[in-house]
């Protein structure tokens, strides 16, 4: 069969003698939306990214519209009619959004006859259109940095889609978006379907994949392992596909007796973006926060920490009122906080694995006051272990991973001090199925050994799975609470929109 | 609402502005001979040299990247056109040669930065040693004078009775860049490159070049600064310019260019060489004994910034 | 004319001890005068000299200069005296004298003559010398390189350039070049250096590797003298900074008077060695 | 093959020991004089002071900032223990003084930069004015001399018949800083704060504290440095130390530290300066002229760091 869209055949890549991509080929019909999944260092950003010329290829070919094409960097690419929203954000924050949406396709006009300008006033206009059509109704000209993560990514989604494109990647995009903002994507993706554009959908949300997508491929280690059409494919086949082993229960969640309180919110404020939130948190209790984005619920979690300086209200540790200004207060009083940008907060993305996990807990690793070099090693590998950190080695920078397995080093870095108390916020952005339910697990053991939990999600089957109480934000207040005997998606959805 | 959001915005780029004319304020009151209009020519003429090695150097800072040649460019591109400009020689022949010798220095810095992607700071260190020696080994060591009357006119020379040559060149560098930077494709991408050179780089612009390109501009702006100095001092020193670089970078800073690239106003690099030579030049007017002059610009400076970063905090 | 007239000094630097002492003759003779003196420096940048003098062409009566560059500053020489305002050049002459009102200073090359003389008939007429300069290209390098040159010539080759390198006029660049120098085993009769400072450095390092070899100084310093009392230095050649700076004010009252004053007022150099040093020791 | 690994990745960040040993080679094939013993004890002895400075410098680059007043720290505590060392007085005072200086102006420089967060750049820059102000107005402007015997001793006595006392004082603050950057918490946060300083924050490291503390350090070496260097020369001058801010900067970039923060090794601080040093003092005993020595330093840096960027990615 000819008429391919896109045929990548047999592409092998090495990093520095560590091959991750093994004889990988992959045909796209055009108009089709196909899928591509695999564990975390699986190989499909790489794969992506050889697609547009970032990374170039040890070996293999690749064939757009029947005709062999050399992509020797992402001009060639775009050219090509490729589009790619990529898995690590990239915007640039000091810019407008308008700026970014146009960056490299400037729209440009005559100015006095001879100099080619840029047509600002036309940019902001399509800018906001674009946006319109994704649902943001922000300012062109406001800058990126002031947008939450789900902003960023619905803005990337409006850039991808705005431009002219046969072919569109789409590497997890919705990682960081609720179910609202993802049936948004998924009607645009329809639409440029129809109009006989191809999508190459990248996702670790399995019921995105048999929702959206007409064929699916496997990777697992490098290797294409199946390609097939979705219709009528179980999950747990998928599944079993990926990651090799049967997996059945998704949501281990243990019954664990619920103790006394240990933490209390009390009309905690932040400027107008956090209002009066109060609530309470007993041991062994994993309290799920729902919410749109743009609710609060980040900003919330900040505040209780003390990365945003509250305004407003108190935090109460085992009853008593505590003090905790700075990040360094709540940390040395056992809390613990894996943040929602593992970029921008998470990560010292230079380092390696072995000191991003160190980092927060540093002194657990010293010996007579003197970091032991062989207890770090130890808890790094032990973490590596545990959450399947895919790596040759633990001194690897944790920018060279792929995004799930540095999610998972964002959270090993909180693990590896025993916290008490530990605020998740989209804690498995990114992670594959198999490595969730060994987070899933971890969760329930912590609760289990008497720790409290507050998980923000925007994956409501996670939430609903895992919570034994869900605190719904609307609008930065507390629209309601809902107990797990009570849980249903549409009474949780309904407090939403307050 | 948002008509006044944006009024509010475009005060807070404009603090600097505002010291600076408080600064002016200040200065005038102390000293009438500071509020004179020909000292205010003076400073712009005063201004103009470091103020064009400022704009190229505004550039290369706002792609991420650091330029501590020009000062050295200066010193080769003066000795150079001074040589060229004795006797009758058409004084385009030391202009352009001065104007090339930049361009070149720039190339040089360029690629030795974009495409072997050796640090800058290492790079232009390296290359403001290279080009000084250079300029040493031409011109003997010593500096070179006999500079044609018709060359020293290049910048001496005033136009509508008052306003000197330099003082346009200088203006018009600036508007040029101006326009550059906010109405350019082109200056849109050093915005992004210095912003975040892989989002840059994943959007198809041409980071290599882009990277490339800044390092040519600060050298040929470098080479405009050198024959304008030369014909303004009617000489040209192997020693001149050193330092400029610093001047540079710090006019550009005072100015609210981040160093670390993708920050920064065409305006500011305007703003932020005037506050230094009306500080200067003030200075020495009142007849401040010169190591008091170290303190109070040394205070100033801070105080300056501190204000600038405050108010615009405080406007968000 | 205002009732007081009005000067400006503008100084290339003000940091090292010949340009301080200028400063501060040139205020008290000012002062004794009844004239007030503004001293501007420059930073050794001659862009800000020129800008200076543009300046001072605004702000007062007559300006005195001790240029950055010799040649450098003739174009804002010029345009002061065409605006009226008298140009008294102060320790270096410019490249055209002619331009400026009065040139009040000394040779450069003469001092440099003087003191490379001294090493040589010290050395017995043949030997190498090695040299410590000011910054390459300065006008105070190259008057007194020039001055060594001919001091040099005169020996038909019995003397000879061991090495010859900036210091920058400062101490700790002295000092590390002369023990490079030494660590090469090549034959060094005499450190010639073209101001005190570097002087001290070479001593030194000579001192260091305790090695006799003589060192020769300019300026005049109150250390440097004392070290020539202490028979560690050889001399230093004092450039009469006193008389200079008086020179030039009174050239400045005499312009501002409106009276003639002579082109060049030259001040003499003086060798102050272990014999007459006790004079000038304060 | 993991052990291989380690090994390789190893070599790879010495490639700039590498360069050096090269350079050493080839200098002592080119001049016997450069080979002697007594030689590279010198080159040690002139490596010193930029060597303090740069051990300073290279944590003050660790966490992303940037320090140009250590070169006027240098003047001003050096031209005070020049004052304080006269005559009898015990060795002690003008010592202390010197550090006590040094940390008073690190002190300020942190608390501007951390606490203010004026950029480091003008921060930096202003101090460097405002301190050289300092030294000037304490010292006349004239340099300082009749510094005692004893307090000469300081960095110009002997140990062990041939080992001068300042370099030992060198390598132990190398040491001190190996240990400090390698073993400690301390010393780990440094890197943290650098590699991303908001993520160290949300991790419960006291970045401001982190940052105003480098500058603390990077103040009292330039203390040291001071006093060591009025002991050395016998003398302090309020112009000393322009421009080692650089000096010390080029180290630390040549020994493979990023200005961006986060990277850089304490081998690279000591390897860096050496290198400066050894190149100096090469072409010195060489007797290359002045003019062509600022040519072939400025292709040796380029080209050292070239081959070093090079080798690091080749061998990855
Ligand atoms: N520049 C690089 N240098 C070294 N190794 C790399 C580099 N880029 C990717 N890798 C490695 O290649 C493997 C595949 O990474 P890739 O990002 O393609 O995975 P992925 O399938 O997209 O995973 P995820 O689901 O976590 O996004 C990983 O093990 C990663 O560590
Ligand atoms: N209406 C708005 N006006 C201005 N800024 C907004 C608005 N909505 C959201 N933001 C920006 O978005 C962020 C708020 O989202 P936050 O991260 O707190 O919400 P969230 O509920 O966690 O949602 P998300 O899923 O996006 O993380 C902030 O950075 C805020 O500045
Ligand atoms: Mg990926
Ligand atoms: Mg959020």
């Amino acid at each position: 069969m000819a008429d391919y869209l896109l045929e990548l055949q047999g592409i092998t890549k090495s990093f520095s003698g560590n091959r991750v991509l093994d004889d990988v080929t992959l045909r796209v019909l055009p108009g089709k939306v196909h899928a591509l999944i695999g564990e975390n260092g699986a190989g499909k950003s790489t794969l992506m990214k050889i697609l547009m010329g970032i990374y170039s290829a040890n070996a293999g070919n690749i064939v757009l519209d029947g005709q062999q094409v050399h992509i020797g960097g992402p001009r060639q690419a775009l050219d090509l009619g490729v589009q790619m929203i990529h898995q690590e954000l990239s915007p640039v924050l000091d810019m407008t959004i308008a700026e970014n949406v146009f960056a490299g396709v400037e729209e440009t006009k005559k100015c006095l006859g001879i100099f080619r300008i840029v047509d600002r006033k036309r940019m902001d206009k399509e800018a906001a259109d674009a946006l319109a059509q994704v649902g943001l109704h922000f300012a062109p000209a406001k800058r990126m940095r002031e947008l939450s993560i789900a902003q960023m990514q619905m803005v990337e989604i409006a850039k991808a889609i705005s431009r002219k494109a046969k072919l569109i990647v789409m590497d997890e995009p919705t990682s960081a978006l609720t179910e609202k903002e993802t049936d948004i994507l998924f009607d645009k993706i329809r639409a440029l379907r129809d109009k006989g554009v191809s999508i190459i959908y990248i996702s670790h949300k399995l019921e995105e994949i048999s929702e959206i997508s007409d064929m699916v491929s496997i990777l697992r280690d490098g290797r294409m392992i199946e390609t097939r059409p979705t219709k009528g494919v179980r999950r747990e086949y998928l599944i079993s596909r990926m990651v090799g082993r049967e997996l059945t229960n998704f949501y281990p969640k243990r019954e664990v007796p619920i103790g006394e309180v240990l933490f209390e919110a009390r009309g905690i404020g932040w400027k107008n973006r956090v209002k009066d939130v109060s609530f309470s948190l007993r041991r062994g209790e994993i309290l799920g926060v729902a919410g749109l984005v743009g609710a609060g619920r980040s900003e919330t979690m900040s505040a209780l920490f003390g990365v945003l300086r509250r305004d407003a209200g108190d935090v109460y540790l085992n009853g008593r009122k505590a003090d905790i200004k700075k990040p360094s207060q709540a940390v040395a009083r056992g809390m613990a906080y894996i943040t929602e940008d593992r970029k921008a907060t998470g990560l010292n993305l230079i380092a390696s694995i072995k000191h991003n996990i160190t980092s927060v807990y540093l002194r657990l690793f010293t010996r007579r006051r003197l970091i032991n070099e062989k207890n770090e090693q130890n808890a790094a590998d032990k973490y590596i272990q545990m959450l399947k950190i895919r790596t040759e080695s633990r001194e690897k920078r944790v920018q060279l991973l792929s995004g799930g397995n540095q999610q998972k080093v964002a959270i090993a870095k909180w693990l590896a001090g025993d916290p008490d108390i530990v605020i998740m916020d989209e804690p498995t952005r990114g992670i594959d199925v198999g490595s969730k339910y060994d987070i899933y697990a971890l969760m329930g053991e912590l609760a289990a050994r008497g720790k409290a939990i507050i998980m923000v999600s925007s994956e409501m089957p996670e939430l609903m799975g895992m919570a034994d109480r869900i605190m719904v934000l609307a609008d930065s207040r507390v629209s309601g609470f809902v107990e797990r005997k009570d849980f249903n998606q549409e009474k949780i959805l309904g407090l939403q929109f307050v | 609402m948002k008509k006044n959001a944006v009024h509010l915005s475009s005060l807070r780029e404009f603090v600097m502005l505002i010291i600076l004319l408080i600064m002016v304020g200040i200065l005038s009151l102390l000293s009438p001979a500071f509020a004179r209009l020909n000292n205010f020519i003076n400073i712009f003429k005063q201004t103009a040299i470091n103020g064009i090695l400022a704009v190229g150097m505004g550039c290369v800072i706002l792609t991420g990247g650091f330029d501590l040649s020009v000062g050295s460019i200066v010193g080769l591109s003066g000795v150079v056109a001074a040589l060229l400009a004795q006797g009758n020689t058409p004084i385009i022949i030391p202009i352009l040669s001065a104007i090339g010798i930049g361009g070149v220095a720039g190339l040089l810095n360029g690629t030795l930065v974009s495409y072997l992607g050796i640090p800058a700071f290492v790079v232009t260190l390296g290359t403001q040693n290279f080009i000084r020696g250079l300029a040493y080994i031409i011109s003997g060591g010593r500096p070179v004078f006999g500079v044609s009357r018709a060359y020293e006119q290049i910048a001496g020379m005033n136009i509508f009775g008052q306003v000197p040559l330099l003082v346009v060149y200088y203006l018009v560098i600036v508007a040029a860049f101006a326009f550059i930077l906010q109405k350019t494709v082109y200056g849109r991408h050093i915005y992004l490159v210095g912003g975040n050179a892989e989002a840059a780089r994943v959007s198809g612009i041409n980071v290599k070049d882009v990277k490339l390109s800044v390092y040519m501009i600060a050298g040929l702006l470098a080479g405009i600064a050198g024959m304008l100095l030369t014909s303004r001092t009617v000489s040209g020193s192997p020693i001149t310019g050193s330092g400029y670089e610093l001047d540079a970078i710090a006019a550009v800073v005072i100015g609210g260019f981040s160093l670390s690239g993708g920050v920064g106003k065409w305006y500011g690099m305007l703003i932020g060489a005037l506050v230094l030579s009306v500080l200067s030049n003030g200075l020495d007017i009142l007849g401040v004994a010169s190591y008091y002059q170290y303190l109070i610009k040394g205070i100033i400076m801070v105080g300056a910034v501190y204000i600038d970063v405050r108010g615009r905090a405080r406007m968000q | 004319q205002t009732e007081t007239p009005v000067f400006t000094f503008c100084i290339s630097h003000m940091t090292n001890a010949f340009t301080v002492t200028a400063a501060e003759a040139m205020t008290a003779a000012a002062e004794a005068a009844g004239a007030k003196m503004t001293v501007v420096e420059a930073a050794q940048d001659i862009n800000k000299q020129v800008s200076q003098i543009e300046m001072a062409v605004n702000t007062s009566d007559v300006i005195i200069i001790e240029p950055v560059s010799t040649d450098g500053v003739l174009a804002a020489v010029s345009a002061a005296m065409e605006a009226g305002v008298p140009v008294v050049i102060f320790n270096q002459a410019i490249s055209d004298p002619s331009r400026a009102s009065t040139f009040c200073g000394v040779s450069n090359a003469d001092l440099g003559y003087m003191q490379m003389k001294r090493a040589i008939e010290d050395m017995g007429g043949s030997g190498s010398v090695a040299l410590l300069l000011g910054p390459l290209g300065s006008d105070g390098q190259l008057g007194r390189s020039a001055g060594y040159k001919r001091a040099i010539d005169e020996t038909n080759g019995a003397v000879t350039i061991a090495f010859e390198e900036t210091a920058n006029w400062t101490t700790e660049e002295a000092l590390v070049l002369a023990e490079n120098w030494l660590q090469t085993g090549i034959e060094i009769d005499a450190f010639v250096c073209q101001n005190d400072g570097m002087a001290m450095g070479a001593v030194k390092a000579t001192e260091d590797k305790n090695l006799k070899i003589k060192c020769y100084g300019l300026d005049a310093t109150d250390d440097a003298l004392r070290a020539v009392k202490e028979g560690r230095l050889e001399l230093s050649v004092s450039q009469n900074t006193e008389a200079q700076a008086q020179a030039s004010v009174d050239s400045a009252m005499k312009l501002w008077a409106g009276e003639e004053v002579p082109s060049e007022i030259l001040a003499e150099g003086l060798i102050i060695d272990a014999s007459n040093v006790d004079e000038f020791l304060k």
